[in-house]
Order: C-alpha cells, then structure tokens, then sequence
C-alpha cells in the first residue's frame, strides 16, 4: 500500500486492541446515509516510476526558452546550495517552530533572515514571511489602517503592478478600505511629484511607494515620502530586494523612511516556477510591531541562561487571539525564507550589489542594442532598474507569439494593463543573461519586427 | 553562533557572483543606496556548514515521529518533490504565454482541480489560494460575494463553534464578517439548540470543520446543514481535518457549499518548517461564479488560463500569479501515486492508527477528552488531573516527550479541553512507533508521578533547554544588531 | 577568491604570526629552478553560473535517446529518495570512518550493506565494496591465487563480459597470474559442461562462473561449481544483484557454493553516468575472510556496552600492513555503497523481485516483438536473463548508428568482441521500459533492417 | 536500531516497485532461487528516516573542521555536485555511440586532459584510474611495461621511503615488484646517502610524494632523481599532496616520470564516506604509450574514445568502462571555477593555514615533528613527550578532539613519527576556525595533564563511547544474524 507501512498481522493485531472487528467499524459515526458510494474517475495509481515519466514528459513540452519577461517575476542564478540544503529533510519536512527547543535550526535561521531584511530594507523589523509580494501589500495595508485610523482610502499610484493593486482591492475591500489610484505621467512612466498636489491634505490613511515601479523606473522616493508624511499618511514602501543592493532603502527615503516597507521575495534565490511558491516580506518601523501580522521570532535564553530561539509576540497571531488577530495567516512561505537566508549569506552585500549592478548592465546593453533596430525606441525617458519599456512601431502580441515559437520570450505586452500606452513592451534582463544571448534577442527581434511591418504593408 | 558573528569585512565569495566589466551601471547618485546591507560575508563552505548544522537542530517527520494534531504530519514523498523540481517546471517565468510554453503544468494543475472535486464532491475548485487561511478568506469572500449579489447585505454575521480553529474567526473579520461563537456539547459535537437560537436574517452562514478539532465525527451534520440553510446561510468546510474521510464521505455530500483543503496536510506537501502550503477552494453550483482567479480551463487547442475576462464575477485574485504552484504539483503528484483506492485508504489507516493509540493510551491511564467517541484520525487526552495531581502541566508532558525523541502533540487546543494533547499519528506511522510513543507516554506519566521536576525542567538533550518565552516578548530581540 | 575564506586583515595577522612577509616565503624550500615560471594555458575562471550554462549545453548536447543498450550497465529506476540522502552533506562529505566514534552513520550503513549484500549472493561475508565489477573480479583472481596455492592459472570462459576479462589480464598478469579461455558453444551461448572434461584434472586455482553471463544466457552454474570443488580449484562466481532477486545465489550453486561471489553494483540503484562511479562488491566464505581484500565493517560495542560500528581485521589492509596487504586499494566507491543500502531498503526483497521480474518480461515481449521481423532471429535457444542476442541479416553496425540519429540506441553490437558471431545484436531491456518504448523500438527497428536489407541488394 | 529490526514479513513498498501484469516471467526451476534474501521490509518513509537519522551520526566537511592530514578535506563545492548531477550525464549508457550521445562529456573529459596535464607538467593524461591506489597500480604497471619492452626485465626492486601511504609497497607488489625500503633522515628528507646505496641494476625506479608524507618538501629532488635517472630507474610521484604545490612547482618540472592525482583531494571531489574518488595517471615522454585506456582524442569532427585499438602499447584497462566519470565531472568543473589564478591560490592559502595553525600549536607548547622546517599544506607534531608524562596518547588526543566537535587529525602515520598527528587544515578553513581548534587544542593539552582520565574516556559525547576494536575482531561480527 503507497506509504502505509501496516501488514495484515499488525491491523489484525491494532483492531484487537481497540476491539474491532473491522476497519470499517471505525466510521461507525458517519451516519450511513451520507457515506460515498461512488468513487468518482479517479485515475490508477502509478508508482513513482511512472508518474516520473509522465512529469519529465510534461515539463519537457514546456521547454526551455530564453526568457526576456520581468514583471514582478525575476529569473536569477541561484546557487546550487541553496537548495540543495533548504531540501535537506530536516528543513524541508519540519511544521512551524511552536515547540521551540525541537525546532532551534529553523528558529535561528529565521532570526538571521529577519535581520537581513530589516537591513536590506533599512527597517527595524521584519517578519517571518509572508504569501507573496501582493498579499504582503495588502496586510501592509490592513496595517496601516489599523495604525492610522483617520481613514480607510489608501493612494495606490497606477505605477504599482496591475496584479498587485488587484489583489490588494480583492483582500481589503471587504473590509470597507478602499484604494485610490494615482496617476501617472504617460511620457516618463513615473509619478509627477506635482500631481500629488491635489491629492495634499486629502483623507488617506496611506500612500503606497513602488521603487522601481511596475515598469522599472525609478519613482522620486524620497519627495512621495515626505509628502505622505506631511500629509499624516503612513508611507508604504514596495521593493525588489535586488534592486535595494544599489538602491537607497525605503528605511532612508525622505529622511526618517517609510512606515512599512513590503515585497516580493522571489528574486532572493526562489526559482520562476510558474508564479510560486514566492514569499512576501514585510518590515516595519519598531513603534508599529505589534500591529504586524505574521510570525516573529526573537532571541531569548534557556534555563541555563544559554540564547535560544522561539517564536514572539504571539499574541498578534489567530491561534492565540482569534478574531482579534493581526491577520488570519498561519502557514506562511518557510521554507522558501530558508532558501533566501542561505541565498543572501551566499551572496553577500557584494555579492548582491553585483546581481544588482550585472541586471541593471545586461538591460542598459540590450536597450541600446534593441533601440538600434528601426522603430523600437525607449517609451520613458527616466532612470530605471532591470526592466524598461520599448514603443514599437509594430502591435506587441503577433510579434511575441511569433519570437515564442522561436523559443524566446521578448517581453511582457502592456497593452491589457496600459492599453494607453500603446504598443508598449517591457523587457528584462538579468545576470543569467549573456552578451550573447542578448545578441540573439536582437537578431531575432529585429527580424520579427521588420517582418511583421512589411506584412502589414 | 550566528552566520554574521562569523562574517569577515571583505570576504567575498565570487564564484556566486557575477561578472562586472564595466562601472557603467551606476543610477543617478540621488537614488543609490549609500551604506551596504548588513548580509553575512561568508565563504560558501561557511554558509554550507552553517545551515547544515542548523538543518540538524531540527525534529522533522523525515527524523521524528510528529504526532501534531490538525497538522497532518505525514511523510512527504521525496519523489513528488524530485519531479515537482524538473528543470521545466522551475525555469517557467509565470506570463510565459501557456499555449507555447505551459501546457505541461497546465495539464497538471487542470487534472488537481478535477482530482480535488472528486475527493470533495464539490462542483468547481481553484487552486490559487496559498495557505488553508486563505482558501478561508476566499471561501468567506465568496459567502459573502454571494449575498451581495442577491442583495442580501444584512447578513453580517459568520458563526464559528469556540472548538474552531483561530484561523476560522479571524477569516471572518479579514472578509468584514462579525463572528458569533457557538458552543460545544458535552459529547464533542455543536450545540444544536444554541445554533437554533443563533441563526436568524443576520446569518451569512457557519464555518465548520468535520471532524472537528475535538477529533470527532459531528454526527448531525445534515440537521446543521438544513438549520443553517433554512436560515438562507451558507456551510463553509475547513478542511484541515480532510485526511479522516478521505474517500469515505464527500463535503458536498454532507450539505457544504464551500470547502478548503490543506494540501499541505491530507495531500501530503511538506510543511517547510512553516509553509509554504497550498488551500484550493471547492464549491457548489451556487458558488462557482465567484471562484478566486486564474483558474485552468480546457477546449481543443489545450488548456489555458481563466482570468476575470472569463469569470467576471469572480471575487479576484489572492496572489499576484497563480499561486503556490509548486506545491499544487506535488499534491498532483502524490494524488497520481495514490490512486482512487490509495486515497480511501488514508483515511482507513488515519483511523485506525489513531484510535489505536488512544486506546493504548487510554489503557496506560490517560483520560480521554471524549471517551465514549471513536476517534477520527486524530483524539483528546486531557492532563487536567495529572496537572492538578503532580503539578506537571500538559506544556511540561510536551516538553519531556522531547528528551524521548518524539515531537510533542498539539497542546491547550482546542481551548475548551483543559490542559489536552491533541494527537495525530498519521497513516505513515506503522505500528512499533506508535507502541514506542505510547512507552514513553506512560514513562513520561510515572515521572510526573515520582519526579516531575523532570518534566519541569525538559527538555535536558536538546540544543537548548526550556527557553524564556516571557523574556523574548519583554526585552524584543528580533534583529541582531551585533 | 573562490573558496577562499581569507580577507587580507586576516593574511597580514596570520603572516606577523608565522613571522614572514609574504606568502610567498612560506615556499622558500622549493629550489627556485624548479618553480614553474610558465602557468599554462589554462582557462580563466568561471563563476558557478557560467559554468553551469556550459555544463547544462552539454548534458543536454548528449541527448536522452531511449536506451535498449546493457552489457554491464543497466538503466534501472532509482527511487528520488536515494539520492536526496545519499548526497546528504553528512554522507558524501565524510572522509572514510576512520574514526568510528565520529562516524557511525557510515559504519552502521556499511554493515547493513554487508548484510544485504551476502544475504543477495548466499555468502557469508562481505566487504565494504571495491572500484567496480572488473576490478572486483581480478581482486577475486587474486584472493583465489592467495588461498589455493597450488596454482596461478585462472579458468576464465569466453562468455564472461570481455571488459572483465580485459581489466583482470590488467591487474594479475604482472603477478605471474595466466587466465586460461574456457570456450564456449557458439549456438547455445554459454560453457557447455561437456567441454570441462579437457580441462579436468588441470593445474587450475579457480574456475570463474558468470551468471547470467555476457549474453544473458544462463550458465549451467550447478554443474560448474560442482566440477570446480570436484577438481579442487574455486569457484568465483560473477553475478548481476538484480538478476540475484530470482535466481539462485552462488552461495547455493552445486550445494555448498562458491567460495568467492563478486560483481557489478551498478543496478542497484546508481545512474548510468557513462559508466562511473559504479561499485564492485565482493563476498566470501567465512573461512577466506582473512584474504579478503577492502575494508570490513565489524559490530561491537562501546566503553558502556552500548552496540557500536568499527572498521574492523584491518591488518589485511594497506596502512597496517603495507607491502604484506591484501590489496592495495584505499579510497574505494562508499558513496555508492550508501545509495545501494537505500536503493535495497526501498526495493525490499518483494520489490527487487519484481525489478527482475519485470526486466525479464519486458525483455521476452521485446523478443517476441521484434523475432517477428523478417531477418531477425534469436541467436541462442537458452534460459537468458533480461538481455538476449539477436541474429541479423544485413550488417550491425550501419543499423545502429542509423538508429542512434533517430535517438534510439538499439543494442550492443558483438562484432568486435565476438566475431565468430557474425552479425549479432545483444539487446537488453529494464522495468524502465514500457509497452509502448517496446512498440516504438520494434517499428523503428523494423523499418530501418528493411531498408538496409533493400539498400544492399 | 538496525533497518532489518524495523522489518515486518510482508511489508511492501509498491511506488517503487514495477508492475507485473503477467506472470510469464519465471525462469526455469533448476535456476531459480528458493528463498528471498534477508532484505528489509520496510515503508519508504521508515527508510528516509531511517538513514537521514544514521546520517546525522557523522562528522563530514559540511558540518565539521576535518584536518586530516594527507587526506586533503577540503570544500566540495555543491555546484560541482549538481552540474554533474544532470540528466544529461546521468543519463548516458557506457556504451551510447560517442559521436550522436557523447560529445558532451567527452568534451570534458578531454578537456580535464589538457588542464591536468599543464598543472602537473606532463605530456599525457589518462582519466580512468578509479583511485589514487589504482593510478599508483597504473603507473607502476607503466614503469614495469617501460622496462619490459626494453628487455630491461632484471629491474625488479621498487624503492620507497620508509615515510610512504600504505598504498605505495602495496602497489608495488600488486605490479609483482619487489619493495626496497628507504630510511629518511632527521630534517624529513629522503637519506640520501642510503638512496645512493640502493641503487643499482635490479632498480625499477622510486615511488615520493613530495611535499612527503611527512609535511616537509624534498629540497633535494633533483639529485634524487638524477640518482634513480643515472641507475637507469624511473620517478614515480605520488599526488597525494599535490595541493601543497599546485601552480607553484610542477612534478614533471621535478624530474618525475609518471604521477597520479587524487581529484577527491586536491580536486575537492567528495570523499562520500569512503570512496568513490578518482586517480587520473599523467606521463612523461618515455611512458607516453602505456597509458592506460580508454583515454579521450579529439578530431576534426569531434572527440572520440582511444582504446587499444588506437593505443596498442597501452597497459590496458582497469575498468570495464572508463573509470569514475561522475567524479571526473565534478573535477572538471571545479577547475573551471578556479581558472589558473585559482589553482595557485590553492597552495598558497593551504600552506598558508598549515604554518599558521603550525605555529599556533608550537606556541601553545605542542613539540612539532620537525621544527627548523616550514610546513607544506600539512605538518607534525609528536605527542611522544605527552604520553610519557600524561599517559594520554596520541589516540587520546584524537577521541578527545572529537567532544570538541573536531575531526581529529589523522593519527600515528607516517609511522616513523611516535605518537604523531598529521595536521592538514587545508585552504577553504578560515582563521577563526583555525584559531578555535588551536584552542581546543591546548585545552585538551590542559586536560591531559590535570584530567587525562578525560582523554582515555573520550569520547563522551558522540552517539556512542569509545569503541572496543579488539572485540571487533576477536569476536567477528560483519553480518547481522538477527
Ligand atoms: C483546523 C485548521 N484550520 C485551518 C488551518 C489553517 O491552515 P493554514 O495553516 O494552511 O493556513 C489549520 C492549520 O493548522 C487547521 O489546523
Ligand atoms: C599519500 C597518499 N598516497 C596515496 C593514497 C591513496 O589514494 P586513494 O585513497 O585515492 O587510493 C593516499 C590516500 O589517502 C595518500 O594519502
């Protein structure tokens, strides 16, 4: 039996004990009416040899390709350590740390992780992870709500990425928030400083700050901050861990930093993995911990005076405080933090800052040799990190379905989420990128397009 | 020792980094970070060893028995999670176009969620929400997407027995819900007279878990269904506990309109020392317009994507991609490996293995929280006597169990059971662990009787002793600051 | 530096320690003229990354043809648990266990191995393994010159794999050591028993006896081992671990058995990997175990009594005893051994003989399958296991490689091993093959004899 | 707990088992087996947790500071690991036709050739040997073929110094030599002036490492090997110690002959508890065709096995495929991630950390084997003085280290050092840890003369005590009887 270790003398032996006849017996309190008679279709079952088969079979047909897609989702290089101790049994197959003393390798990890993000971030606190990036914004949002309870509309620039503001509508409206959209300047993809004037002195309990935002450029942190904070907002900071290598931290934007700082941790070593498992983070200044949701770890010392690891501050949590809690979350993304702590030790500030800095080269290197192409040009002109957006002279989606069956994948199409942009495609590029590769982008780019306008003619 | 107390200014470690050969990456200085992060400067030989030792500090169902009830500590099968980190499935970039590249795990995703209504008895199922908790919300959301629809907006209370699990009340104020607790009868099961006088035109519906976390089978189900439907309220199945019925008895089939599951738990993905978990919602014919997005549709050409374009009415999305997709395929692998009759057999041997072990124990003179119950798969002891005779509380039992190599039970829940171990074995467990556990249950239970300063001060060989729980919320340490 | 922990605070200190200036003085001993002045050609380094785009080009430029090949390596399914434990740091970063307090894991493991291992042949002892299945068996020659005195001529017969008998001319010939050919019956494939009556009476220190042997044919082995003891010689015996979940153990043949069993590991859970790292294994007669050769694992118990694990009769060995050792060999395949203890803790004896099972009816229905094309003959009428040799009528060598381009490796060519043959084909088939692999093999097959028949005439 | 004590009769595993649809299978009577083997029944989990826990019971470079002299623990990169791990290689038959499904390893392998080639200085390289004892055996067998062919069969003495492995008078006799021991003198150098008595027509040649045995480099290699040269021998080189010297003197540049290299030392392919590792032989001109085979050619339209039939002169093959090719992978990799500069630093770092943790110890009182030298990337120090006065021995020491959490060095070889430790901290060590266990050290020194009943019991705190060897084989106990 697949995973059931009894032989027949032993379940005769075990319902001798508990003085059964038969198994069956045991279900005896299911009243009968309601018992399944149909098994359904499900399938039969396979060993793992097959099944093995069968998967190699399936993640063969979705191939390889070059990937040139960003958008919320980053392809790096992550070393072969990380997962191969994050998989290691003890990590991989362990529950949440409540039983503290049993659980020190985990518990001790994540202490080190929550002090890499509180200084990644330049926060004083981190949790212990979160779902993703999106939902990590709208407990982020919760919070603030809770913390600033002069309001429940929360600006929320266009700039921030179309799925996150989605989730985040779908996880808070419920609960009366609602989210007000600030506009963006079409020409340089950012948020006009100006424009916040309108909104100045206005009934919101937050602003949200993307750095970079949705389309890789680089937004005036620094003065969104201090606006938000003259206008009694709390400032929520949304990031790419990567990114902070070289970028100032959302800690230091505008002088004293944002309240909350948020964001999604798949560039910390998570492979792309179709969209999951991620891990969202969340940081927040000290004065704000006890409205964090998620688990927290602290160090403690035993009965000998040792130091010792436990999970804290619980009683933010619903197994402690029920309908009272900070959040409904419970299991949470451990095992890809675990993953993250070995990453970021692995690679170092320095290490890191190179990510940073080779992703940020590669794509500066592409856009000039992709502008070179006739009728691709820049969309913005704006600082930007990894990821920029090209106007095309030709529509997005027949070029990219084309390049796909080339098994390269040119980018992320705009035109559903910014139909106002036109035909806007957003490019990326990591480390994993090679100047070849980004030679072939090109070759193959620049056919596609010159085809694609001549057929149109 | 922490990985940064071994941290060297300047070490580097470049066979992770990569190449730069040009400074000219550099931002606009305005926007450039001016202090670099306080990250570990490591060897990788370091780090390896850091994490390997601290890997060993840990119990783990791959090194312990687990008996965690509502945790669902089963083995977790190393081939779901080989086949799970094919090179395919882990190089896929999410908004890689599904048709070109996509069909492989869309197959598998589409085959779960028809799996998953199958097991459910449920009409429709997404997979997108990441944890039990959110398929909570999701399911609550949908509940109340319902009655919004239908112009129903006075119903703003959820009930929730107090037996639930705090995830369940906490779900119902996340989705703008009030909660109203009703009570537990002596037997184990839901007041039936409280929950009469409890519904009414303000009932959204009922969150329920069967069995309950008490252990036990709620055997009017179908009168609570009817009550609650009558009432124009919706059932809401936490599914945690799905690993008792497995094949046995279906949540549609018992009147729910909405259901969760714990992947991470019946469906055998691990745990990760706290996650991830993967929650995909069920749901009846009522409830299917509203379920969250994306979810895996079929027509000739193949499968793809259904977004808000398709279901409009959708409550939206939980996750900025299509959730723990990861974790879905390992589900759908385990559930190809099991089979239909490998998943009947779960339950059997949940079952058995549980009221095995409570009868064990019952004979070693534990007092069972319902002793005149069957178990489901999981049951209730209560030390309450033990406590009051020795001084030795359940946390003291659970910390001694420690030093004898087992994980200790879930303890003081559900509240209402006054100091309880709640125990699950598990249908992976085989029969000389679960003699084993109960030696050193009974052993655990004559020191208490003779020296319970022992289990006072347990555990005494692990990495640390008892820690301070006081002190870590009092002086919060939880960022080092060297 | 890769690997390198050093920063240069830390050189400077630990130089001032020694007393030196510069690294390096540490090498003043090496005579200058000696110091290479000239580094080579040798490539710069590469970051783990790069590296690894190189190697996955190459993994994936040598293909995964479906693989109807044996001859001494067979690919068989390996339970994903195996090696996610075997390459546990804790296993396969641990030196040899030396050290027996610090290394238990290992030496608790090998002496499980040890028990399956003479338990699989019928043997009473076993060692800890050697390089390989070759290797192991010229170790076999010698412990055999070492025990029967009376001799240094081996009886080795054709039918043994050609390699073998090539890595054992290797390693004995230089001792003085002469294997004799025992020839084998070209119809039948295998030592006909008639044909030992010239050999009786012979000036022989052993009889080698391989089952099954190259061919898969089973060998007369009763009869064999019986004729050995009879003509006081011993009996090695070279057998398949898979193959040993159904047929009868060298420990067994003729009544009491052969004195020294030994053979190729590989099935028992390793990859094919080219052909290494693979490991032999040897077993013995309880009365020979002091001329075994590699190490031994041995219970004991400790200084409380407590059972423990201890290398162990390491005076055959060459740190202890040097020029007088049993062998030379040190470092021998361990990790493999690990993967093997698993591999056989997961089979079960139930499993294993369903993997032989399973083999060998493949094997027949590839059989029925393709003798029912024109031109395709079975070569032997014998008992065989799980490879058989098929007779052709156009040539081998232009079939397979046309075959090899379609990604199907149909077989061993015997042409240059056994030209007697003419022009026979040795196919084997595993569990990992299913209906369908078989059905595709024979339409390919099929249609590529036809066409070579019809291109030469 | 042994797995066979966890088996049940009847216990089956049926995910890893295939499918049997037809009985057809059996094989006649006569040759079948009558009864199963002694093999565990026991669940896939029971397995993993069975050997994840015995795992934990080692100490390992992943998890512990190993400095083993002359075994060279050193870091294993994992990338090397999972690079060679792919299915790609996996995959690959021995036999699979090289040009369609080879080019890709051979590649490797054939570029593994040239770099060990230019980092030892020789003309050939042949990858097969599976060890360093099998590369010593393939080099020897080149000398004897080399002096064969030239009718030069007297040649039957093998000199080696007395400070050899093991492995090296074992070879020699393997290959049918006779061993003719050379004493050392007091500096650690080979005695010259014996060597020059030794010599002479029935001389084959001499098996040195160099750095030696002994920690210390041959300052006078060249007259040596002018010595053997002169006497119409060859120079074996023992590559043991090859990382004291890489990219700083190369032995072909020394006047050697013929070398193996261990990869799983210098090379950091894993030493996997025991094996497998791999001993690449290399060549000077005169030995250029006995290489063993298969070795890896390379042509206009690709790279290509050479085997006998391309080297006829070959001493032939010493396994039935070509050698440990995962382990060649790992190698091949691992130089690529070092480049040229790497493979320098490696000796300069390694002897670096062996004169520091040299000095450290002479500091803290230990008595070094040779103190007016440097040390290569190894050194001696005597625990003679100690015993005496303490009666803690060497091997006291040793099982004492390992309650400090430290791999003892290795012990009471070479031979001619009395109660001697040979200390190899190699290059991927940092200072600190080189620091802790120098303090260990004189911790241990401190107790040994306060409390040496400490050092006999050592050690305490392992899974288990101090073992009783002698029992092991008095009352020999290799096979579990149940
Ligand atoms: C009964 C019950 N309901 C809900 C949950 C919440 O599920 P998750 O932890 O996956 O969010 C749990 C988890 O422990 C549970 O036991
Ligand atoms: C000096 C020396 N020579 C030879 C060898 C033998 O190498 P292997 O163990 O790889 O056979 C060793 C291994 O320890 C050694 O240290």
């Amino acid at each position: 039996m697949p995973f059931i270790p009894h032989t027949a003398d032993e379940i005769r032996e075990m319902l001798a004990v508990i003085g059964v006849q038969e198994v069956e017996e045991l279900f005896a309190e299911i009243p009968s009416a309601l018992r399944s008679r149909d098994r359904g279709e499900l399938p039969p079952a396979l060993n793992e040899m097959e099944i093995g088969r069968l998967m190699r079979e399936r993640a063969s047909q979705d191939g390889q390709p070059l990937c040139f897609i960003g958008a919320g989702a980053y392809e790096h290089h992550i070393p072969a350590a990380v997962w191969e101790i994050a998989a290691r049994g003890e990590f991989y197959s362990a529950y949440t740390p409540y039983q503290a003393e049993a659980s020190q390798g985990t518990l001790q990890l994540l202490y080190e992780f929550q002090t890499m993000m509180a200084s990644l971030t330049g926060m004083d606190i981190s949790n212990a992870s979160l779902y993703d990036g999106a939902s990590a914004l709208a407990e982020a949002v919760l919070m603030a709500v809770r913390i600033n309870r002069k309001s429940k509309r929360i600006l929320v620039p266009a700039t921030l990425h179309p799925a996150y503001r989605q989730v985040v509508h779908t996880i808070v409206h419920n609960q009366g928030i609602e989210l007000v959209e600030l506009p963006y300047c079409t020409d340089c993809g950012h948020i006009v400083p100006d424009s916040l004037q309108r909104f100045s002195g206005g009934d919101f309990a937050a602003l949200v700050i993307p750095q970079p935002n949705f389309f890789g450029v680089l937004e005036e942190v620094d003065t969104l901050a201090e606006w938000a904070r003259a206008n009694d907002m709390l400032a929520i900071g949304v990031v790419n861990p990567t990114a902070l290598a070289l970028l100032s931290p959302p800690g230091e934007w505008g002088g004293p930093g944002v309240d909350i700082a948020c964001g999604e941790g798949q560039p910390l070593g998570m492979p792309l993995a179709s969209g999951g498992p991620y891990f969202g983070f969340l940081c927040c200044r000290q004065s704000h911990v006890r409205q964090m949701p998620g688990r927290i770890v602290g160090r403690t010392v035993d009965s000998d005076g040792k130091p010792g690891y436990t999970l804290t501050l619980q009683a933010r949590e619903q197994h402690i405080r029920r309908s009272k809690a900070t959040s409904n979350i419970c299991t949470n993304q451990g095992l890809m933090t675990t993953a993250a702590t070995i990453y970021m030790a692995l690679l170092g500030p320095a290490g890191l800052e190179r990510v940073a800095g080779r992703c940020h080269l590669a794509t500066r290197r592409l856009l000039e040799r992709l502008t070179a192409i006739e009728g691709v040009k820049p969309l913005f002109d704006r600082p930007f990190f990894h990821e920029v957006v090209l106007a095309l002279d030709v529509p997005v989606q027949p070029l990219l379905d084309r390049l796909a069956r080339q098994q390269l994948l040119a980018g992320f199409n705009l035109q559903k989420d910014y139909p106002e942009l036109g035909s806007a495609l957003m490019v990326c590029c990591t480390e994993t990128k090679s100047d070849a590769d980004l030679e072939q982008f090109a070759t193959l780019f620049g056919a596609a397009v010159d085809d694609l306008r001549r057929s149109r003619c | 020792m922490l990985i940064f107390e071994q941290s060297r200014s300047g070490r580097t470690n470049p066979t992770q980094a990569p190449r730069i050969d040009e400074a000219r990456h550099a931002v606009p200085q305005r926007f450039r970070r001016r202090q670099r992060p306080l990250l570990p400067e490591v060897s990788e030989m370091q780090a390896v060893r850091h994490y390997t030792r601290l890997s060993q500090q840990n119990y783990s169902i791959d090194t312990h028995f687990y008996p965690l009830g509502s945790c669902t500590m089963k083995y977790n099968p190393r081939g779901c999670h080989a086949l799970a980190a094919l090179p395919g499935f882990l190089g896929r970039h999410p908004h890689a176009p599904e048709q070109t590249h996509g069909q492989g795990v869309l197959a598998c995703l589409f085959e779960l969620q028809e799996i998953l209504k199958q097991v459910t008895g449920m009409r429709g199922v997404s997979l997108t929400p990441m944890a039990g908790a959110q398929g909570e919300f999701a399911g609550v959301a949908m509940i109340r997407a319902y009655h919004r629809e239908r112009g129903d907006g006075e119903r703003r209370e959820l009930l929730v027995p107090d037996a639930a699990h705090g995830t369940n009340p906490a779900t119902a104020i996340m989705c703008g819900y009030d909660v109203r607790e009703i009570p537990t009868d002596s037997a184990g099961d839901v007041d039936i007279e409280a929950l009469r006088r409890s519904v009414g035109p303000r009932t959204a519906g009922i969150m329920l878990t069967n069995p309950s976390t008490l252990g036990v089978f709620e055997r009017r189900i179908r009168e609570i269904a009817d009550i609650i439907h009558s009432a124009g309220g919706l059932l809401y199945y936490d599914g945690a506990n799905l690993n008792a019925i497995l094949g046995k008895v279906r949540p549609g089939d018992m009147g729910f309109d909405v259901i969760h599951l714990n992947l991470h738990k019946t469906f055998a993905t691990p745990h990760g020392g706290g996650g991830p978990g993967a929650g995909p919602v069920g749901v009846g014919e009522r409830l299917l317009p509203f379920l969250p997005v994306p979810m895996v549709g079929r027509k000739e050409e193949g499968y793809y994507w259904l977004t808000e374009q398709e279901r409009p009415r959708s409550i939206g999305r939980l996750s900025a991609h299509m959730g723990n997709v990861g974790i879905l395929l390992r589900a759908y692998i385990y559930t190809r490996m099991l089979g239909a009759e490998g998943m009947e057999r779960i339950a059997e041997f949940a079952t058995l293995n549980a009221n095995y072990l409570m009868v064990r124990l019952a004979q070693s003179g534990f007092e069972m929280a319902f002793p005149e119950r069957l178990a489901s798969h999981e049951f209730i002891l209560t030390l309450k006597r033990e406590a009051k005779q020795t001084g030795a509380n359940a946390m003291d039992f659970a910390k001694r169990l420690l030093d004898y190599g087992y994980h200790a039970p879930t303890i003081y829940f559900p509240l209402l059971v006054p100091e309880c171990f709640l125990i699950e074995p598990t249908e992976t467990e085989d029969k000389a662990t679960l003699d084993r556990f109960a030696e050193a249950m009974s052993a655990v239970l004559c020191e208490a009787r003779t020296s319970p300063e022992l289990l006072k001060q347990a555990p005494c060989t692990l990495p640390v002793k008892r820690l301070d729980d006081v002190k870590a919320v009092r002086e919060l340490d939880v960022v080092w600051k060297g």
